[in-house]
């Protein structure tokens, strides 16, 4: 008995021992970046895909790819620091901003990352740029969406994806493109008939953000809100929440929701027969591949804002090709997150390119002046240029843009892309079908 | 009136679904005093099965119901043998402790398994069905898991009260020493005791799969509800762990109606408010 | 005063291997980051004294008091918005926040503690989680504390004492080290004072406390109330240190259950139980984290841990301070 | 008088189980209470240390109403206890046992610490101050109890089935201790015996009860004479007997 306690504590100290140990590894030349993302814990399936789309976008920049007709393909490592390859060094954040912090700083200091990339969640983000900041290491921030994050002057941080306030703006552009009858397919609507809207946004960080800027532009464009509430998030149950929407007998539902969430709420408003015109989703769960895997058919007519939709091949070849190859790899489409990662790491690579060092004040200067034109990416993007797109903004992407997609001919089907207009990939349809 | 009919409805169907989950706890707790942290891992157990036997075979998650039952029942068999039991005699936060490390275990387990993806049960005869009377729509398969959590109730309920075994197990649970001098096994009553625990709160699970989905995170916030439902009753009360079931079912719904954001608050609320005035909950003896 | 002082610095009561085994544990904390240059192992010391902080003061109801509260959290949580609400709306120095998140977390549980000190065990036990819960969700529903998207510390360049900012986890290292040593000084008082031996006498026999002329309710609501007043000091040295707090961070119940369960493994109801338990825990956590988080396979970093607890509380249900004291006994025999 | 009862009646859901009881204690005094199983001496020492409050009668400790009050009161006031199956705080040494009962009257560690020694010295326990309660032998931790009460510094002592599980000899030591105590600390005692022989050696006078009534008190030699505590007492000890 007492060998056994001796051998689980001199396995516990052994074992701490060894990790103290700084582990130098003498590969060849090789950049790492660090990147940040809930790997494990209730959003771990999007950190999974998150995860898939930063580490094809890696494996681009280091081996040659030909034929795909973006620059990063034909890299073989980045050019401008000699063919160094890209090694991303990823850490769980757990969902826990403090876990955040602690992983940055070991990235930053332990594992000497020349830079960060993450963290999907604005609460992990925000503590772990902090840590970037402090030390001076430049973060990337391809992932997170809550508008705070670029309202703190950060020097360290630059955000690739458009925020909150940009896909409400997109949001409210599109109820007034239907109205303006400019949807492809659908004659123009009264206002009347998608008015009220109803709104439902999880009560996390990024649902509240979310609910705020929906009232803001709804006030904004005088649209009426019939209810707005934030619910308990990883619910047991959302019967009642969904029976709240349908009983406010708004023809417009909008949500703000992570995965499980929106499979509930879909699963209870089927069993409730609701029957609104339009429904919503903003980005999260509603884009999620275990979202339309687990309901199937039943998405089909659900609308989303998202960056990225498989079907921009027909636009964009670039990203059809990408999508094979994700595709291959992964087993499922390339969503709206593997493809923000994707062009997470793809902004590091032009960055390092441009910068022809790894120093952090070089590269701060490479990211400030970083402009990589629309049709170097895979995005439907004008291209990656940080600046202060709404007031208050400090690097945040300017040319980016968010579409909105709609679940067509599902199980079978994919993504169309219907906002904006002049994009669309598909005819709009509209009124929502309902569910059988 | 409407939607006081359709809040109610809802209420007491989600209600027989969480008094069921509760079930098992109850009746560990009657028996042997402890408190089990792993109990939502189990119905992630439950879950799961009725997913996996339903997409990889063809079978009708109906037909899984047994089969969760059973793989409940050895779970909790086994979880007994190897870990409760010696964990029995420690103080109490030991066995908090001990079964909340069961419970990362099986969580981690099913993370290390099946991935963290959400999954849901697609098709059965009653997935996806919807019943419609009047102002009300509900789905087929709550209909039915509340016929069931019905009859589990009955069935335990005679179980416990009716037969030679419940005796067994209720002497073992009013004095465990004096329950051995009688002759009774009283280690075989505990293992019982989990046996029946963890086949009910599985049975639970394969009837939540058919409309709830399913990963390995799904059981924590059911375990807090259980425990809230199971003190709420009163430990070791069955009728006790029925009634706070369905009142907690209701107080979910109503406050989800108006004030989602605080719903866990007012069961938690609830529950405190009760216990200060019966301290031993609704039903406690 | 000077016996009070004694009191407070003197472990003349304890054998001497613990001294001995305390004087060294002194020194390593205090040369620490000067041997370990590692960012990542400087923050796991961090945390481990910021959970050996934790474990101390939940030692006082858990330990010596023996109730078993799984609502620690919540106390983290009134440190916390305490020391980040005042900074960020009246920019008032770090020092002056500590006693206002200890007197509201102080308020809170004397408020709370007269109903729940009417329930035993298990229903205790239950009890404290939901009240940890409530606040939590009610943190995350008001829009005067930041709701879900928390409190932001705006970041402060260079070495600043008024607001304990740091460029250097050196600094921050000392800071917690002083709060810390700071707890353990008073834990060590208290264990010796009249208050602390009640607290012990309620907890092993509450009829025969009282027979002593204990008031059992008062003990147990002042244990309670002062462990409270420990865990917001804890609290209100997170927020200066992420920067960052939102409820789901600051007040989770996975806080409180960490809390009580690295007291749990280093042995309750002993001084040295929770910096014990922090020791072994807080580094096999983050290490094994660091390490396994992000494998294609997830979850083995978690069945290890958990293998680890089942382990402890099934062989030895006292903790690891419960196997030292049984091998003293063995030799001193 | 250090101690009245009058006319005190405790029930429990309609079972009475002290009627109407009323009896005096002098300062100084041995009184012993005995009765058979089941005749309510344990419900009425907790009725008079706190644990139960009265049905109705008064109780009045030095001339004060003390009916009713709380156990950690009633011990304030100078009125302590033993208790019939032991209740030593099983966690904490046998000196830090009889300290907490010092403190009682002190709130300096120093002090505890010196009187919960010079008791333990007097109950020839000054060896184990560093050992666990149960590590000892029952003879040993019923003196802990004991100890544990006198730091408190009562004027009434209460003993409850102070003898029970003890031999003949741990018994005689046991008497031999609580006379020496009494002497030094002038305290009065009031002590609950199942065994006679116990009752008898020691108290000046005893209390009979039967089926939660008093039926006689007096000298210890005279009562045992009485015909109806025969019958009350020992009856049901030769009924059971045979």
């Amino acid at each position: 008995m007492g060998i056994k306690k001796l051998g689980i504590s001199s396995f516990v100290v052994i074992l701490s021992l060894l990790i103290l140990l700084p582990n130098h590894s003498f590969a060849q030349k090789e950049v790492k970046i660090g990147v940040i993302l809930p790997l494990s814990g209730p959003l771990a399936p999007i950190g999974k895909s998150l995860k898939d789309g930063a580490e094809l976008a890696a494996d681009i920049v280091n081996k040659k790819y030909p034929g795909i007709g973006i620059p990063i393909a034909d890299w073989e490592g980045i050019p401008g620091l000699g063919g160094a390859k890209i090694k991303l060094v990823f850490s769980d954040s757990r969902g826990d901003p403090a876990w955040g912090a602690e992983q940055a700083k070991r990235l930053i200091e332990d594992e000497k990352v020349v830079g960060l990339l993450g963290a999907y969640q604005s609460a992990v983000t925000k503590t772990a740029s902090v840590e970037a900041e402090r030390a001076g290491i430049p973060f990337v921030n391809p992932d997170s969406t809550s508008p705070d994050l670029s309202k703190r002057g950060f020097k360290w941080f630059w955000r690739v994806t458009p925020h909150e306030t940009w896909f409400t703006r997109d949001l409210f552009d599109f109820l007034d493109g239907l109205v303006a009858g400019k949807a492809p397919g659908v004659k123009a609507i009264s206002k009347s008939e998608l008015e009220p809207l109803a709104v439902a946004a999880e009560n996390t960080e990024w649902g509240a953000a979310s609910l705020t800027e929906i009232e803001k532009f709804a006030k904004e464009r005088g649209w009426k809100i019939a209810e707005a509430f934030k619910y308990a998030h990883k619910a047991t149950d959302l019967t009642s929440e969904s029976r709240r929407l349908t009983g406010s007998k708004a023809p417009t539902f909008l949500f703000a929701s992570y995965v499980s969430d929106a499979i509930l709420l879909v699963k209870a408003m089927k069993e409730m027969k609701a029957a609104p015109r339009l429904i919503w989703g903003q980005n999260a769960g509603f884009i999620a591949p275990d979202f339309w895997k687990t309901l199937g058919g039943d998405v089909n007519g659900i609308l989303s804002r998202d960056v990225f939709a498989a079907v921009l091949g027909k636009v964009k070849p670039e990203a059809e090709r990408i999508n094979k190859i994700y595709k291959e790899r992964s087993g499922f489409d390339f969503d709206g997150s593997s493809a923000r990662d994707f062009i997470g790491v793809q902004v590091w690579a032009h960055a390092l390119d441009k910068a022809k060092s790894t120093d952090p004040k070089a590269l701060q200067k490479a990211l400030n002046e970083l402009n990589i034109p629309g049709k170097e990416l895979i995005m439907p993007w004008k291209g990656v240029k940080f600046g202060s797109p709404f007031p208050g903004d400090t690097n945040q992407n300017e040319l980016g843009s968010g579409i909105i997609i709609q679940y067509q001919g599902y199980p079978d089907g994919k993504p169309e892309i219907v906002f904006p207009f002049e994009m669309a990939t598909s005819k709009l349809i509209y009124p929502f079908p309902g569910w059988k | 009136m409407e939607l006081t009919v359709q809040l109610l409805v809802y209420g007491i169907l989600m209600g027989l679904v969480f008094a069921l989950i509760a079930l098992g706890l109850s009746l560990i707790f009657g028996v042997m005093n402890i408190v089990n942290f792993a109990h939502g891992e189990f119905m992630m157990v439950g879950m799961y099965i009725a997913y996996l036997l339903s997409t990889y075979l063809p079978l009708d998650p109906l037909l899984s119901l047994p089969f969760a039952a059973g793989a409940g029942y050895l779970l909790g068999i086994v979880s007994y043998r190897l870990l409760i039991h010696h964990i029995l005699r420690g103080p109490m936060v030991a066995q908090l402790f001990g079964t909340f490390g069961l419970m990362l275990f099986l969580r981690y387990l099913a993370m290390y398994i099946f991935t963290p993806d959400v999954r849901s049960i697609k098709e059965g005869i009653l997935v996806g069905k919807t019943l419609s009377m009047g102002w009300i729509n509900v789905d087929a398969s709550k209909v039915f898991s509340a016929g069931v959590c019905l009859l589990a109730f009955a069935v335990i309920y005679w179980m416990i009260y009716r037969t030679k075994l419940g005796r067994a197990l209720r002497a073992t649970s009013i004095d465990s020493e004096a329950a051995k001098y009688m002759g009774i096994d009283t280690k075989g009553m505990n293992a019982l005791a989990w046996g029946i625990g963890g086949a009910t709160v599985a049975l639970a699970g394969a009837l939540l799969a058919h409309f709830y989905y399913v990963t390995p995170t799904v059981g924590m916030l059911f375990t807090l509800i259980a425990f809230a439902t199971v003190a709420l009753g009163g430990f070791g009360s069955i009728v006790g762990a029925f009634i706070a079931g369905i009142v907690i079912g209701l107080i979910m719904v109503i406050s989800g109606q108006f004030v989602s954001e605080l719903k866990f608050s007012f069961i938690y609320i609830v529950y405190f408010l009760v216990v200060v005035f019966r301290p031993r909950g609704l039903f406690g003896w | 005063m000077r016996q009070l002082l004694i009191d407070i610095f003197s472990f003349g009561d304890r054998p001497r291997f613990e001294k001995i085994g305390f004087l060294i544990f002194i020194l390593i904390v205090f040369i620490f980051p000067w041997i370990v240059t590692s960012a990542y192992g400087r923050a796991v010391m961090i945390k481990f004294l910021l959970f050996a902080l934790f474990g101390l003061g939940w030692n006082l109801i858990g330990g010596y008091g023996g109730q078993v509260d799984l609502g620690q959290a919540k106390n983290v949580g009134f440190g916390a918005y305490a020391t980040a609400l005042m900074i960020v709306w009246w920019k008032i120095p770090f020092w002056v926040t500590i006693p206002v998140g200890v007197f509201f977390a102080v308020l809170e549980s004397f408020a709370v503690a007269y109903p729940m000190f009417r329930l035993k065990g298990h229903y205790f036990a239950i009890a404290t989680l939901c009240v940890a819960l409530v606040w939590k969700e009610l943190f995350i529903f008001w829009d005067w504390t930041g709701g879900a998207r928390g409190v932001e510390i705006p970041i402060r360049t260079g070495v600043d004492f008024a607001y304990m900012q740091f460029n250097s986890a050196i600094y921050y290292h000392y800071f917690i080290l002083f709060l810390f040593l700071t707890q353990l000084l008073f834990m060590n008082w208290f264990r010796k004072s009249k208050m602390g031996y009640w607290v012990q006498a309620v907890r092993d026999n509450e009829e025969a406390a009282a027979s002593l002329g204990i008031n059992v309710t008062n003990t147990k609501v002042k244990a309670y109330c002062i462990a409270a007043a420990l865990g917001a000091v804890g609290g209100s040295f997170m927020a200066v240190y992420y920067l960052y707090i939102d409820p789901d961070a600051v007040m989770p119940l996975d806080l409180s259950i960490l809390i009580a369960m690295t007291v749990m493994v280093g042995g309750a109801g002993s001084i040295w139980g929770p910096i014990i338990g922090a020791a072994i825990l807080i580094p096999l956590d983050m290490y094994l984290g660091a390490w396994l988080g992000a494998q294609k396979r997830l979850g083995i970093d978690f069945m290890i841990y958990a293998m680890i607890m089942m382990v402890i509380a099934a062989k030895e249900p006292r903790g690891i301070w419960g196997i030292i004291e049984r091998v003293r006994k063995k030799r001193s025999r | 008088m250090m101690l009245e009862v009058k006319n005190l009646v405790k029930e429990f859901g309609g079972l009475v189980a002290n009627a109407d009881i009323s009896f005096e204690l002098q300062q100084g005094e041995v009184l012993g209470l005995i009765g058979p199983n089941g005749a309510g001496k344990s419900t009425l020492f907790n009725c008079i240390a706190g644990y139960y409050k009265p049905t109705g009668g008064q109780i009045l400790f030095e001339g004060k109403e003390i009916t009713g009050w709380p156990s950690h009161l009633v011990a304030r006031e100078g009125i302590a206890r033993t208790f019939q199956g032991m209740k030593i705080m099983a966690n904490l040494t046998v000196g830090e046992n009889v300290m907490i009962g010092a403190f009682c009257r002190t709130g300096d560690r120093r002090i505890a610490l010196k009187e919960a020694g010079e008791i333990l010295d007097l109950m020839g326990l000054d060896g184990e101050t560093e050992a666990y309660p149960a590590e000892l032998p029952i003879a040993s931790q019923k003196r802990i109890e004991l100890a544990r009460a006198i730091a408190t510094k009562p004027k009434l002592l209460m003993l409850d089935e102070m003898a029970a599980g003890l031999n003949p000899l741990e018994t005689k030591e046991i008497i031999q201790i609580l006379q020496r105590i009494k002497e030094q600390r002038q305290l009065t005692l009031f002590l609950t015996e199942h065994v006679m022989e116990f009752v008898m050696t020691v108290s000046q006078r005893v209390i009979v009860m039967s089926a939660g009534q008093k039926i006689t008190e007096g000298p210890p030699a005279e009562v045992a004479r009485q015909e109806k505590v025969i019958e009350a007492y020992l009856g049901e000890r030769y009924a059971k007997g045979r």
